[in-house]
């Protein structure tokens, strides 16, 4: 009999060929395991290559799922259980499995072939070298193709359903529903019904072997985490924010017009917004980023929402046009996907080196408001602020997300549009000015400018890039004028910070004397290893920007109040700068620059060394 | 509803006048900066007449520019208009046209802008068919950085930026625009202020992206750049769809197609009038247009044509796009789609 | 002194291999990473097979690609390359002709790469004529960002950025091409070997910028874009000058041209194989050339003209930008001539 | 008689109508007055337009010059001496005129109307409201027409000469002497003998007019400056980068290739090296900023030197192939001639404000060497260091410069050419590996890779922008690879450090509490306002970087020093922030955003009042 234990949390690597499904079956994976009620998150990992050569380390595609009972921040550094389909995959992820894990592999693909092409001398499956993990090496292929034997597919065709048999047995061995996946099958294969019901045969006979055979001694159950009440979907990065800037847009009844050139990993917010056309949305693939920036200005100059979204190397194609936007002050949003640079870099991996562009990137005095999300649901939250600000204040908005964000999914309680704050572009209608003429340039309290659409009669008017006479908007070369602009600009950016909330310190012990300040995607990790910390029996404090200009009013004050600030960050410092050069607190950085998401328990470890040798002192 | 012009031309969808508008309804407060005796006053003057007779609302108008002498051109016209960045006017309009259908909008730009910096913009938004009217004012040279020699200036030119002059062949921007699949292509002349007014219109009224080229001269730095074309010699080549293209004294010359296809200048007494190729602006193949677009120097300028060379219907890319939305015009109806739409259709409750 | 090739020819300038070279040669240690079936494959076996022929010195070749999956070709060639970024490989490879004419200078491009990002510096280089070979690999896809329309889909191509379906015409590379005053274009297929071959050894000895069009069969994302143009009706139309143009099954169809000028098909055996037009690869005006460039459909592809559409001479750009300078081979000499040039005429003691 | 009287320095400034002739008039007084030997600083100020409306405040073209016989640091803030050839340009400058001061205005063009046009009710030359200064009302328009009239031209073009006149007047009024100008118009109208004989006659004349009539009663002599043994010429500032650039490309016996597109105040940086063909120059007018960049980055590859200039915005185009070029550590040089932004901004008038542009306007970590010219002459020096670094540590490099420097001149001493550093490109000639192979990214000690250059037998080697493999150059998504290169590319530009002087401090009191630190083209206004302070008794240390990244050894200890740091600079503290996040030291930022250089007397005052203050704490 197979017993079942119970624990709180798992993390699953998925690992094959690009050509197995793996992204697929994670994500399968993934909707099972929120039918269950867990708390997850999610690390996909794909090569460069569309299709690198067959059975190679390069070629090979992974995904990585964290479920808990619990909540939890982060995919997991290492996985507990690996799931490798051929021995390019073994080979390339069993350095990260820890000594006892487990591994299921798919024996059929490690012919003496495949071994010597990743340089296997012999078959770890049997060689004995695998001796300290708890191995499970099953003909997945061989079985899966005998159990779609009776539908008459091809012998590639059946063969290829081996990854929705691998899914039904890891559905089995942890409790996951599958009869979501079963109507994920029936609509996606609706037009292939010989594909669909191969896939779902698979499934249903992997699940079975599990249930029947007594090849796995323990079975898993992952309790449902607690959370609060409400509707939740699984919902990874990109198609949070591109939802977030489609709430902003509605709420203030103006058109998405999204201008964009396709880059990885920003191309999915392009596809989810195209695929938005029944929502009104216009998604315009532009030339390149000049143009798609361009277009999306012209959008927001014309009284809709412009919006373009792009990674690092389009970020700097498009410096012109937004420092163009920041002397307009016309509402613009600028997604900003990060990937590892510089230069072409490693698009397909993460890194948050773009920060000081964003910030620094424009030639003269060019500010602007700089927002970053945390978590893929929190890209909802993010990009529904970078609208509300860029409309509220007439700015181009730069919202930084990351490769780790946009393609990692995690539970999304669904928000209620109603319930968001309402956005009011407050369109110059009529005349500003005593006697009776309009002025594009006279300002609100929070100094935002007057914003008057074509269309409207009466209120023609000319704007462009050159300096501008305060007030009335026209050319203006003068000296003083010029630098009451410039320190206007940045005031009304400053003037931000009245709707930035104050930085909110997690310190449960109150007595913390270091504090881990962090933005963006290392919200999980730092959480996450926060907690470890704590649970070692160590004090600390964790804080978490979403607003990196400005920044929020109360910074200086909690940085000041701790004896030592730790910002880990996926760059070289780049927070850490700006913050020593704001505050001139000796903030120190902790940086790691690999293209991977912040590892938890170095993270952990070194933050338990440090506050040992803080407590020393 | 608003009056708008009729469907399928250029300015269906944008709403008319209820008063009539006169020139100084166009004419901003804004002192003109060109240099005197600029071209660039000929074509202003021009457009402001023209515009009032177009019956369309003044605040329906946009214009917008690129950066050169030419580009400063909205600040002078009492419409909507942006002073953009160089080269990029065209992308700019494409997000207006879009998102606005009720609204005419004008791209000036020069032959540095459009040509130089602003080639790919300009070339997308020709293909694409978008529905905006560019005007490039072409003087053959950059004006407003004092001097250096762009795209369309002649092979040898001596300028500050090439003083043992030019050594590459300028582009023909009417060869690219058709090469660019172009739908509306034209030329004329700044001070010929009939046809320009002419060809404007037209352009306009041209649903889809029309392209004008405007001869501009610039008295600074290229004085005199077209004066062999309006000398008497009668070196610009008038085009009139439907009839024979002929022109010199007395239309004396005309344009015949040679046995290889390619089209020379004949003397009309010699060839017959009847052999005299008849202008069809509205052909769908491209290659007649393109043939006469190669008429023109690609060197010192003797002979050119111009008016409309091609002027074909394809449908637009904004309207094509605008076609596949579905738009909510009620909020409440627009919030709860979307709100379906976010929740989806794989839902858990807690 | 080495021995280079004839002056005048595109390799003119690049020294001779005084060893005879083979394929192994120009193939690098680096594992090819495109997906199986890729049409890229063909065309590298092709290239690493010509290059040996060419007889000049594997050192003196370099590649300059932009981005895309086609552009990992450099990698692949034991030669000198750069894998640059999107769009720019014609800027890039501008600079490395313009100071070493003895190199022979590749860019290896695709249909986004060079026609949507790129476009600008495309029609730049050629239209300065600078001396580099262009193989534009179309696959009418985005192969690299894994499926996006490019600027040479159908309209209505249904992608994950156009889930309705695209709403835009194409370009027509090579229309583009000779709008922008090419001075080489021509096009061939991936799996062409015997053809690939023979137009780009054309391409390569054309002094100039030479352009070439390559289809090439994106299986993953766009797989058999050229099937109905490789099937056994013949859609392709083979060019050779001096030849009459014909092809399909024992070359029953030929391009005549109407009276028109404009160019069509017909069956030979109707008009007469002395009416078929002959192609003349050389002729200075490019006119027949842009209208053979108009056979090709833009939209699902089922005929289209292979081979040199245009083949003329012209000066190149940096032929002709390095005639007009001294350089002083001696460096003592160099120095000396400066320092007379930073003293000027203006001087006083102290 | 008219008495002579000695002074030590004049600030005249000639100000006029665009088609006056002003930049041409005081470019020949400096020339007269380089021969007269004194030391001097020039500043050219035009209106944006081509040719704004005749008669406009809009269209007065000045251009003032400071001459002394002490070295000089600025073109000085207020002239001594006003030459209004029109209302226009008196209107437009008297406010910069102190009381007591010289206005010397040809009154031909004091009509009504054009009284009128810029708002003068009555004349100002005689309605008594100049009383406060010397006024010489003259009409140099008739006295010039006069002169010329034997000469037959016509009206309009004897009436051009007025501008000669007036020069010759101003050479007799300070005793500068004339040939210099003579030969200058023998030369320039030779093709035109009619042009070139009445612009000698109405200089001649204009000078006669002063030694004959007693108009002026006093005459003024400037003694020669005291200045090193050497042999001299006037440069501008672009002049001088642009022969800099010419002689670092001359020494390491690479050609020099310039890709550039045209943009003020850069475009004669392009003119310059366009003229230079006889020097083997190329120079390539690109299609923009994208492609100039890029072919200068092609020309590298090809193994000579590529050279990119420009101003703000087209840097901020050029971004993302500078980051190619960080990537691929290749030599290049891109000087940013620096303009007021943002956007189009003022393109006429100075600023510095890309200096973060510069240091972080990238995508992902790019980090590259950022130096700075000081003086117009300096550009020369500058220039030459931009190109040794460049080539020593094969890497971009970024040239700042502005518009006051590109347009000013000054005496220069012309450099030695065999005296400057040697440049060795250190070509890689054959293998670097014990294998026979040959690795790209093998370093020296300095970190530099190996170059090898297209044409090199046996060195076949592919480089592009995706992250490279430590020494082999191969393409490498590995994690901890990336990390290393990312840091070792910052070490590389770090170790610069070794080549940097340290800052010199220059406090002639020994016992400043207040040292002034500045960058670029404030060097200037900063050391005259440091000698007024001085003059005045107060104590004042300043010190100037000519290298922003990296930054000099001892500068931290130079700044911990002084109780008190001021960053002069014009933009809204840039510098600053970057000195207070790498030193943690509380420098102030002293900011003036107008389009001019920084006001020496407003400085000096301020320092003197902070210096007070701080030496009552
Ligand atoms: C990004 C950028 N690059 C360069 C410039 C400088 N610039 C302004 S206008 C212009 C060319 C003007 O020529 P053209 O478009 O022909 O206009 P014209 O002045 O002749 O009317 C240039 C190079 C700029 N403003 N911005
Ligand atoms: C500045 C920039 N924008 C966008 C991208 C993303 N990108 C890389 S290749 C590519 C298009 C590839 O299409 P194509 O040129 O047709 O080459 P293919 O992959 O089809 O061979 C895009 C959009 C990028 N790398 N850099
Ligand atoms: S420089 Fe030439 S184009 Fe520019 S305003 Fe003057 S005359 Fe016109
Ligand atoms: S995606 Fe298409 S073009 Fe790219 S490598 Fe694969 S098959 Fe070739
Ligand atoms: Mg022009
Ligand atoms: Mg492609």
């Amino acid at each position: 009999m197979t017993t079942v234990t119970t624990v709180d949390h798992v993390v699953i690597r998925f690992a094959g060929d690009s050509g197995d499904g793996m992204q697929l079956t994670g994500d399968r994976f993934t909707h099972d395991t929120a039918a269950a009620g867990n708390d997850f998150s999610t690390l996909p990992n794909f090569p460069a290559e569309i299709r690198a050569p067959q059975g190679t380390v390069a070629g090979v595609s992974s995904f990585q799922l964290h479920f808990a009972d619990f909540d939890i921040r982060t995919p997991g550094d290492r996985p507990d259980v690996l799931v490798a389909m051929n021995p390019a995959a073994l080979k390339a992820n069993l350095g990260d499995l820890p000594r006892g894990g487990l591994i299921i592999a798919d024996t059929a693909d490690f012919t003496p072939r495949n071994l010597a092409k990743v340089g296997y001398a012999s078959d770890p499956l049997t060689d004995g070298s695998l001796a300290d993990y708890q191995v499970h090496a099953l003909d997945l292929s061989g079985q899966a193709t005998a159990a779609v034997a009776s539908l008459g597919l091809g012998r590639k065709d059946a063969a290829r359903t081996k990854n929705m048999y691998a899914l039904g047995l890891l559905d089995w061995l942890y409790h996951r529903p599958v009869e979501g996946t079963i109507s994920f099958l029936e609509k996606k294969f609706a037009t292939a019904p010989q594909v669909r019901d191969a896939n779902i045969a698979a499934l249903k006979a992997g699940y079975a072997f599990g249930e029947t055979t007594e090849v796995f001694a323990n079975r898993y159950k992952v309790a449902p985490a607690p959370a609060p009440a409400g509707t939740y979907r699984q919902v990874s990065g990109n198609r949070a924010l591109a939802y977030g800037l489609m709430a902003g847009a509605a709420k203030a009844g103006l058109q998405l017009f999204l201008g964009a050139y396709p880059i990885t990993p920003a191309s999915d917010v392009l596809h989810h917004l195209a695929a938005a056309k029944d929502a009104g949305v216009l998604t315009f693939q532009a030339e390149d980023e000049i143009a798609a920036v361009g277009a999306a200005l012209g959008a927001s100059f014309a009284g809709q929402l412009g919006v373009t979204a792009t990674s690092g190397p389009g970020l700097a194609l498009k410096m012109e046009t937004i420092g163009l936007a920041v002397m307009l002050e016309l509402p613009l949003v600028i997604c900003d996907i990060q990937r590892a640079g510089p230069a072409t870099g490693m698009p397909t991996k993460t890194e948050q080196a773009d920060l000081t562009q964003a910030l620094f990137g424009r030639h003269g005095e060019a500010p602007l408001p700089v927002i970053a999300a945390q978590s893929p649901g929190d890209c909802f939250a993010a990009a529904y602020e970078a609208v509300k600000i860029a409309i509220d204040y007439r700015t181009p908005v730069i919202l930084l997300s990351d490769g780790y964000l946009a393609n990692g999914a995690e539970p999304w309680p669904v928000p209620d549009l109603a319930a968001l704050p309402p956005i009011d572009p407050a369109f110059a209608t009529g005349p500003n000015r005593p006697d009776g003429g309009f002025w594009p340039y006279l300002r609100d309290d929070k100094l935002a400018r007057a914003w008057a659409v074509p269309g409207t009669p009466g209120l023609e008017h000319r704007i462009g890039g050159i300096e501008k006479a305060d007030g009335t908007g026209a050319v203006s070369y003068d000296p003083a004028n010029h630098e009451f602009m410039v320190n206007l600009r940045k005031q009304k950016v400053d003037n931000i910070q009245a709707v930035v909330p104050p930085v909110e310190v997690d310190d449960p012990s109150g007595r913390a004397r270091v504090l881990v300040l962090g933005w963006g995607s290392t919200y999980g990790p730092i959480s996450a290893a926060a907690r470890r910390v704590r649970t070692a029996g160590r004090r600390v404090a964790t804080a978490h920007l979403r607003h990196l200009n400005p920044l929020p009013a109360n910074l200086g004050e909690v940085l000041r109040a701790y004896d030592r600030v730790i910002v880990p960050e996926m760059n070289l410092g780049q927070l850490a700068m700006v913050l020593r050069s704001t505050y001139l607190v000796d903030v120190q950085s902790y940086s790691r620059v690999r293209g991977l998401p912040i590892s938890l328990s170095e993270l952990a470890a070194d933050l338990v060394a440090l506050i040992d040798e803080e407590d020393a002192e | 509803m608003t009056a708008t012009t009729p469907a399928g031309t250029g300015l269906a969808g944008v709403p008319l006048s209820v008063t009539p508008l006169s020139r100084k309804d166009f004419t901003s407060d804004q002192e003109v900066r060109w240099c005197p005796g600029c071209g660039d006053y000929a074509v202003l003057a021009t457009f402001q007449g023209l515009m009032p007779t177009l019956g369309i609302r003044r605040e329906n108008t946009v214009i917008v520019s690129g950066i050169g002498c030419s580009s400063r051109f909205p600040y002078y016209v009492d419409s909507y208009g942006m002073h953009s960045i160089h080269g990029r006017a065209p992308a700019i309009a494409t997000g207006v046209a879009m998102t606005r259908p009720d609204l005419a909008v004008w791209v000036v730009t020069g032959d540095g802008d459009a040509l130089s910096i602003g080639g790919n913009h300009l070339i997308h938004a020709l293909r694409r068919n978008v529905n905006i009217t560019i005007m490039l004012f072409n003087n053959r040279i950059y004006g407003l950085t004092k001097g250096q020699y762009s795209p369309t200036s002649e092979q040898g030119k001596v300028t500050k930026s090439t003083p043992a002059g030019s050594v590459d062949r300028p582009f023909n921007p009417l060869s690219l625009a058709l090469g660019a699949e172009a739908t509306f292509v034209a030329r004329t002349v700044d001070s010929h202020r009939a046809h320009l007014t002419e060809v404007l219109t037209a352009a306009i009224s041209h649903r889809g992206a029309s392209i004008v080229e405007i001869y501009q001269n610039c008295p600074i730095f290229n004085d005199g750049a077209f004066d062999a074309l309006k000398g008497a010699d009668g070196g610009l080549i008038p085009l009139r769809h439907g009839e024979p293209i002929t022109f010199g004294p007395d239309g004396s010359r005309g344009v015949v197609r040679g046995p290889d296809g390619t089209l020379r200048i004949a003397d009309v007494a010699e060839v017959g009038l009847g052999n005299v190729l008849v202008h069809d602006a509205h052909a769908d193949d491209p290659g007649t247009a393109f043939a006469l677009s190669r008429l023109t120097d690609t060197e010192a300028l003797h002979t050119s044509p111009i008016g409309i060379l091609r002027d074909v219907e394809r449908p637009t890319y904004d309207d094509l796009a605008r076609a596949q939305l579905t738009v909510h015009e009620d909020p409440e109806e627009r919030l709860a789609g979307l709100q379906a739409m976010i929740t989806g259709g794989d839902t858990w409750t807690v």
